[in-house]
């Protein structure tokens, strides 16, 4: 029950809902309403920046379950993403196998290699676990360069038209019938995390977060969790990868940068640190700040000359200083700030 | 005594104080905001004489900590502020200075919770006392280990693997190096076998006696900290509700019962019969 | 005073009162050139309260380590009773032990600092949840069934160590003295054979150590768990426990009761001073 | 294989280490001070570089005035950066510290390509150019005086920490912030040195870079084998820099000599793996004391 | 409508993929200014066909991802053809391209893209790699004579350093060459190449064939130079410039050898005037732009060609019209391109045949040889 004084439960079921007032359920349907109205809001271009958006989703939420809630610090999710996009690719382009099995090839075999390079994080803390998933990624990408049976020697894999149980994602509508899928995708990895952390499952990787060696006293298989936060966590990046790879249709390892591992990070301290609902925010934030800068540059053109020229410092200018700035500002991201302003509604008028 | 006794010190509490000059420290109406919400002091007035030992005792979350904070300049390192009220050293308002320059001043503190230099050797945790005095005098360091002679084999070894009460006496070393002429001591106690808090406050006293380091000392045992000091307060929720000499503080009966562990009859209960709480859990 | 039984919590056998629930035996510790412990022995009875004392520095912390499998000895036996067998906790790894029954607080407050006061709480229930991938992804069904049922144990604590007013506060905002009763009611919702607490009275001021000693003495008696307590203050060691052993320099030396060991004048020498020790 | 191309080989290498361990030299103490890990470290090389290069080619400036041009400017900006950037940061998790500077990397990486642009630079050289032959190779010049230079500056810095007392309390300060407060240091001022001190040996570092190579926004790139070279020596040990640089230089130029220069560039992080799984904390790193 | 963009008779949009940071961004970004000069001087003369020219231009940093969501971005602006640059992005935009009937002209010389069956809408302006490597072997076979010339090709890391390669090895078979043969990646980034140079050394290499951009071939003449090595430079097509020999300095660049499709500024040819004249007009000067200054013109003059026939024979301005236009076109390039003109057909997309060949002397770029081809 929700009053002035704050929210009141007459059962634990209640208290454990994840929506818990009617402006909540109301904002919900708002977001679901807003969801359905996307593809005949906004036009092609705009529309395909979205559905990159929800694969970040996947990706962002995937690393925010290590860095945010489980305290590893990975700067290796661009190496992840390219053994999910290269390994859906090939079972999908070479065995010719249906997607879905592409795409769960990917996810467990991501899942495999994210804990494999998660050993490390047994013996290390902070830091020289970074560096390790460091060189995670450099290495991963190197093999992505280098081995050429990946790509046949052409450096990167044509992945065919998505298909899913026999309906085929059309040239025409592309862009609508991929959002569509993705959508689901990035939905239904939104709600499992969330879950995971109402659960035991999700407090383990927290406790090994804020207190490892008190965490194993209370009967935490510190081991186990730290290896399955890192499965966890690479299995939906291997899914966000698997998608880019069906999505794009081409795989090169260009796109698994470190770069890229570096905004990924960025999307989830923007959108708050160890918050789901953070993660989606900053996936947006950081994959529409380009495309947002570039439009804006094109309407000043006329008036400002170089700065088409200077275009891509600028936007790695304005790409860090958002992170500075949201760091000094607002360290809890936007999630944070979104929070305040729910509050804010929420005890109007008695307002201290 | 009242809930708020004000009374000047009684001629004994005078002749107590070994110099007994005037006041070095005065903390007037101090007012101390965390984060900008939560109010842990609330006009807090003490007064330290010069050459004497000053005891503040009060349950958890009084805000003693944040007494000794405020006098050391702590506080911005923890979000926090003095809201009003000022603070004297030496005739110097000091409310406002930065904390290392008041280090330069005389005043040292020992933080609650033996903050040692875990990855630095004992000796480079003296080293670092003596940060203000430029390098680490011989005869300093001879002087704490004097005091201190169970560091002396310890000297190479990084202080984190020392136990507690090493750690403890460490700690009270390094605050000397820096030749204070007022040390502030949060809980020295804590967590020490019951003949080095013997020991601890023997060096307080020591320090106070030989060198005439004038000492303000955050105790939960307050029995051992009434004997040395000269001077006691109380606090709770953030203010002085009690002050007086250590003798007088030591016969009000609210300190015998709730510092002291005494019972009616100037007897210690025992923690076996303290009121039982009857809620039987069926899963007990 | 009396022992109690204990019906285990993880594997339902009853601990009998009297039995020995965990025997130490040689256990040898030590860090670099420094001895931690040296040849140390002791058994706990199910039941009692048993208090470990012993100069700063003694081994008392590292003995507890060893117990919940935190420092591994170097040589030496642990053998946990559950009921069901015997166990060496000394090769094993700390989760494990938990498993069994172990359950204990830190010298220093070791909560899980970002997490609310349930959380804490909840987190004691670990050893008795089930966390499949899966199930846990999709909430509805078991995991949320799970969550309630251990909810319910978890607010009986909650009103034992009267803390219902923070239930949802972050744990590290709270005051020194409430810290130490969550972590105290962390080990609490393990429903423990075996209770360890190093030193949960540090800092406290009497009135609030008579709290605290109710809070010990309820679980025990309610419960018969069996608590391994380490105090340096003098008083509440010899009000609780049944039983006391002294480490000095890593050695044991003196296992009694209360009374023999207040007189013991090898104790007496290193640990209680002679003023202590008269009083 | 011959003693030639082994010696060719080997300075080269000794010369690349070098310069490695020069930018290592900064992160470390930035490390030690602070516990910050400074990813901009390799942005500190390029704004070395092109100080340096605006100061001696653009304005025109003598090479010892062009140095200490670049001097001023190095400590102004890490000054400017503790003070605006580290400092609000102060008690703020790991990963939120890692990534500011992560994104201070991005600013300052965008900000010097606004100014300077893309395309690379021309300096003139300022180590003398021509070669020197030794066991038959010949050897340039310039690789040797970067040895040379290197070293002084590494050794000044090593006694300056070993001699005076600002290295105990540096490493007082990251050890425990609020009690080296109370022993009068000023954490501040600690903080603001280490990182104008970093600045400059990066400064070092970028000028020498630049002179052997050119001064182009590749030199950022040299950054990021700060990393292995840290963790190789021990994120807090200043001789662990010498030696990671060392390491690092030699096997990346004898893996590219004979085997494959693509896969020299990685050898470094296969190394780096390779030591975290033997030593956790480098050679020389310094062991976490956590006790409960 | 013949698919690939709509003619609503306004501006005829372009995108162009500008690379004016990563690591081809040196050749890169004087290649986007020329054609984006080139749009600015068509549309001073009234556009074509009276409709103006309009060139979406945006940087990809030579990464693919990039390339494809900008080529998303154009399309759904409705342009009607695209300037790529790359080898990579141009492959992997293919299919695209083909399925959208956008034509598409690149930077990239590779051999798949000039083979209509494998690339329909790819238009290739210049000599392959293939080609330009094949007549880099025929005149080091002239220079050495038998049996005493080893090549060692360094070439970028990627699709494009790779793209001449095996055109090179079956060459040498082919013609019977005596020529050892082995190529090498060079790392991005390095500090020196004098790893490579090693290898290359113990190989015998005396000619050192360079598949990179001027940037990374001129850190290999220093390194040639500060060892005092007897090896020569063959730098194909994107090395082949002005900023080679200012990056590695006179003294280093001397005696190098170039082969290059493109004429230099310096080289007075008539195609070059127009040019010169709009760069000064501009305030600039030609020589500072360099020769892919007006590779980039060029490349967007044929292109901007096909359409003013398009619009000529009264056809709608979509992507398959320009398309069939461009096969069957021949431009006239002024000498600037390969022979001089550029033409295309339904069979080959290859559009110049002829490279010519320099020698660095004396600091400059020195004709030694044009419009070669390779050997029959
Ligand atoms: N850094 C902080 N931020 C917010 N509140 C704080 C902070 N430090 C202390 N407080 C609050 O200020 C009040 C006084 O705390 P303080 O630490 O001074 O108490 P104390 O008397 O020293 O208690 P203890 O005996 O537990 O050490 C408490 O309510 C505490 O919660
Ligand atoms: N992790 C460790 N590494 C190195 N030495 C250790 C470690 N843990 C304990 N020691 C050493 O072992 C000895 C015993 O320490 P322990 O913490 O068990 O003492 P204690 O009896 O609990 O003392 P206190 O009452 O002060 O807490 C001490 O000398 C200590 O320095
Ligand atoms: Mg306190
Ligand atoms: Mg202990």
């Amino acid at each position: 029950m929700a009053t002035a004084t704050g929210i009141h439960h007459r059962s634990y079921r209640s208290e454990l809902a994840l929506r818990q007032t009617k402006a909540e359920r109301l904002r919900l349907a708002l977001v679901v309403l807003g969801a359905l109205a996307m593809p005949f809001v906004v036009n092609v271009y705009w529309l395909s920046i979205v559905n990159t958006i929800l694969i970040a989703v996947v990706g962002a939420v995937g690393l925010n379950i290590l860095v945010g809630y489980t305290g590893q610090i990975s700067i290796g999710t661009g190496g992840f993403l390219a053994v999910g996009a290269f390994t859906s690719a090939i079972v999908y382009e070479r065995a010719q196998l249906p997607a879905v099995v592409a795409i769960a090839a990917a996810v467990l075999l991501t899942a495999a290699i994210g804990a494999f390079f998660g050993l490390p994080a047994l013996r290390l803390a902070g830091f020289y676990l970074a560096i390790a998933t460091l060189a995670a990624q450099v290495i991963i990408v190197f093999v992505a360069r280098r081995w050429d049976w990946l790509t046949g020697g052409t450096g990167f894999i044509d992945v065919r038209a998505f298909e899913l149980f026999g309906w085929e994602v059309g040239a025409g509508l592309f862009e609508v019938e991929w959002y569509a899928v993705l959508l689901v995708v990035a939905g239904l990895a939104v709600f499992a995390a969330r879950n995971l952390f109402r659960t035991d499952l999700g407090r383990s990787f927290m406790a090994v977060r804020d207190q490892d060696v008190a965490a194993a006293a209370m009967g935490v298989n510190v081991t186990r969790t730290k290896v399955m936060a890192f499965a966890v966590s690479s299995g939906f990046i291997g899914l966000a990868g698997a998608l880019t790879a069906h999505y794009t249709q081409t795989v090169s390892w260009e796109r698994f940068t470190l770069d890229v591992s570096i905004l990924y990070l960025a999307m989830i301290i923007v959108g708050g640190l160890g918050t789901i609902a953070g993660s989606v925010y900053g996936a947006a934030f950081m994959s529409l700040l380009p495309p947002v800068l570039t439009a804006a540059s094109n309407a000043v053109q006329g008036s400002v000359p170089t700065l088409a020229e200077q275009l891509p410092a600028l936007q790695v200018t304005v790409f860090g200083l958002v992170i500075v700035l949201f760091l000094i500002f607002e360290p809890r991201g936007l999630n944070h700030i979104w929070q305040r302003v729910k509050d804010y509604g929420r005890t109007w008028p008695f307002r201290t | 005594m009242t809930l708020r006794d004000r009374s000047p010190a009684t001629p004994e509490g005078a002749h107590q104080a070994s110099s007994g000059g005037d006041p070095v420290l005065r903390l007037h109406n101090i007012e101390v905001i965390y984060d900008r919400v939560v109010l842990a002091l609330r006009g807090v007035s003490i007064e330290v004489a010069e050459g004497t030992i000053a005891a503040l005792l009060g349950p958890n979350g009084a805000g003693k900590s944040t007494t000794l904070k405020a006098v050391s300049g702590l506080l911005p390192t923890e979000r926090g502020e003095i809201s009003d009220g000022h603070i004297r050293f030496c005739d110097r308002d000091v409310t406002h200075l930065d904390a290392a320059a008041r280090v330069r001043l005389g005043i040292s503190l020992c933080m609650e919770g033996r903050h040692v230099f875990k990855h630095l050797t004992v000796a480079d945790n003296l080293a670092a006392g003596a940060y203000t005095r430029g390098t680490a005098s011989r005869e300093d360091l001879d002087l704490v280990y004097e005091y201190f002679p169970r560091l002396v084999g310890l000297r190479r070894r990084a202080a984190g693997y020392l136990s507690g009460g090493e750690q403890q006496q460490l700690v009270i070393g390094r605050a000397m190096m820096a030749r204070p002429s007022l040390l502030m001591l949060d809980e020295p106690s804590l967590g020490l076998a019951p003949t080095l808090v013997e020991d601890i406050f023997g060096y307080i006293a020591r320090l106070n006696r030989e060198l005439g380091t004038t000492v303000l000392v955050i105790e939960q045992n307050a029995r051992q900290a009434l004997e040395v000091a000269h001077r006691g307060y109380v606090m709770e929720q953030g203010r002085i509700v009690l002050e007086g000499s250590a003798a007088q503080l030591r016969n009000n009966p609210d300190v015998k019962e709730f510092y002291l562990g005494l019972g009616e009859h100037g007897r210690r209960k025992s923690y076996r019969d303290v009121k039982h709480y009857k809620r039987r859990k069926h899963w007990l | 005073m009396a022992s109690r039984a204990y019906r285990h919590s993880l594997n339902g056998s009853l601990l009998e009162p009297g039995h020995t629930l965990l025997e130490i035996e040689g256990v040898v510790l030590a860090f670099g050139g420094i001895n931690a412990l040296e040849n140390v022995g002791l058994s706990a009875t199910q039941g009692r309260i048993h208090a470990v004392i012993g100069p700063n520095g003694a081994g008392k912390s590292s003995l507890l380590n060893c117990i919940s499998g935190l420092y591994r000895p170097q040589r030496g036996r642990i053998e946990l009773h559950t009921g069901q067998g015997r166990h060496d906790l000394a090769t094993m790894r700390p989760h494990r032990i938990a498993r069994l029954g172990v359950a204990r607080s830190f010298q220093n407050i070791e909560l899980f600092s970002h997490l609310t006061v349930l959380e804490n709480l909840m987190l004691g229930r670990h050893v008795h949840m089930s966390r499949r991938l899966v199930p846990s992804m999709l909430w509805f069904g078991p995991a949320r069934r799970q969550e309630i049922a251990h909810r319910e144990l978890v607010e009986e604590v909650v009103d034992l160590l009267q803390i219902q007013a923070v239930r949802h506060r972050v744990v590290s905002s709270l005051p020194y003295g409430v810290q130490k009763r969550v972590e105290l009611g962390r080990a609490l919702c393990m429903q423990p054979a075996l209770l360890l607490l190093d030193e949960p009275m540090a800092g406290m001021n009497v009135e609030e150590k008579e709290d605290m000693a109710r809070f010990i003495l309820d679980v025990h008696e309610l419960r018969g768990v069996t608590v391994m307590l380490i105090e340096h203050d003098m008083n509440v060691v010899m009000d609780l426990s049944d039983r006391v052993s002294v480490l000095d320099f890593g050695r044991l030396i003196a296992d009694g009761s209360p009374e023999e060991v207040r007189n013991d004048p090898a104790v007496i020498e290193a640990y209680l001073g002679a003023e202590a020790g008269a009083g | 294989m011959n003693v030639e191309t082994l010696t060719t080989l080997t300075v080269y290498g000794l010369a690349d280490g070098a310069v490695l361990a020069l930018a290592a030299l900064g992160f470390v103490l930035i490390y030690k001070a602070t516990q910050v890990i400074n990813f901009a470290q390799g942005e500190f090389l390029l704004i070395g570089g092109y100080t340096f290069y605006a100061a001696f080619v653009l304005f025109g400036l003598p090479t010892t005035v062009a140095v200490l041009f670049g001097v001023v400017v190095a400590v102004a900006l890490g000054v400017v950066v503790e003070r605006f950037v580290l400092r609000p940061l102060v008690g703020e998790s790991a990963i939120s510290v890692i990534m500011v500077t992560v994104g201070l990397a991005a600013v300052l990486r965008g900000v010097m390509q606004l100014i300077f642009g893309v395309q690379a630079r021309q300096m003139p050289a300022v180590l003398p150019a021509g070669t020197v032959e030794v066991l038959g190779a010949r050897l340039p010049l310039n690789r040797l005086l970067v040895l040379v230079v290197a070293a002084v500056v590494l050794i000044a810095f090593a006694l300056f920490f070993r001699r005076s007392r600002h290295g105990v309390a540096m490493r007082a300060v990251a050890d425990d912030q609020q009690a080296a407060l109370t022993m009068g240091i000023s954490a501040r001022r600690v903080f603001a040195m280490s990182w104008a001190l970093a600045a400059v040996s990066a400064l070092v570092a970028g000028v020498l870079l630049a002179d052997i190579t050119a001064v182009t926004p590749d030199l950022v790139s040299f950054g990021l084998l700060v990393f292995p070279v840290v963790i190789l020596g021990g994120l807090d040990s200043v001789a662990g820099t010498i030696v990671g640089g060392i390491i690092i230089g030699l096997s990346e130029q004898f893996v590219s000599g004979f085997y494959d220069p693509g896969f020299a560039q990685i050898v470094p992080f296969i190394l780096l793996v390779v030591i975290l799984m033997v030593r956790p904390y480098g050679l020389f790193g310094q062991v976490r004391i956590e006790r409960v | 409508s013949g698919g690939g963009g709509d003619d609503g008779g306004g501006p005829i949009k372009i995108g162009v993929l500008a690379t004016l940071t990563g690591p081809t961004s040196d050749v890169g970004r004087p290649y986007n200014e020329g054609m984006l000069g080139y749009v600015d001087w068509v549309n001073e003369q009234g556009g074509i066909g009276g409709r103006e020219i309009q060139a979406l231009s945006d940087d990809y940093a030579y990464e693919i991802p990039r390339a494809q969501s900008l080529y998303k971005k154009y399309k759904s602006q409705g342009v009607v053809a695209i300037q790529g640059w790359g080898t990579g992005d141009s492959e992997a935009l293919r299919n695209d391209v083909a399925q959208d009937e956008l034509p598409f002209m690149s930077a990239s010389y590779a051999a798949p893209l000039a083979n209509p069956e494998e690339s329909p809408y790819n238009f290739v302006v210049a000599p392959t790699y293939g080609d330009q490597m094949r007549v880099a072997l025929d005149w080091i076979e002239q220079q050495g004579g038998a049996g005493t010339a080893e090549v060692a090709v360094l070439h970028n890391d990627s699709p494009f350093g790779e793209a001449p390669l095996s055109a090179g090895r079956s060459w040498i078979e082919q013609q019977g060459y005596d020529v050892g043969f082995d190529a090498y990646p060079m790392p991005e980034d390095a500090a020196n190449y004098v790893g490579l140079l090693n290898q290359a050394q113990r190989q015998g290499a005396k000619y050192i064939v360079i598949q990179n951009t001027s940037t990374p071939a001129a850190q290999v003449a220093q390194d040639i130079q500060a060892q005092n090595l007897d090896m020569q430079i063959v730098c194909l097509n994107w090395c082949s410039d002005e900023g080679f020999i200012e990056a590695a300095g006179a003294e280093a660049a001397e005696g190098h050898v170039m082969v290059q499709p493109f004429a230099t500024p310096a080289s007075g040819k008539p195609g070059y005037e127009q040019v010169a004249r709009f760069v000064e007009a501009n305030g600039g000067a030609i020589e500072d732009k360099g020769l892919h200054y007006a590779q980039g013109w060029y490349t967007m003059h044929v292109m901007a060609q096909a359409i003013e026939r398009v619009i000529q024979d009264g056809q709608e301005v979509t992507g398959s019209n320009i398309k069939s236009s461009l096969e069957g076109l021949s431009v006239d390039t002024g000498g600037v391109v390969g022979g001089g003109t550029v033409d295309f057909t339904t069979e080959s997309h290859q559009g110049a045949a002829g490279t010519n060949i320099y020698q660095v002397r004396d600091g400059a770029m020195v004709e030694i040889a044009a419009g070669a081809r390779p050997a029959a």
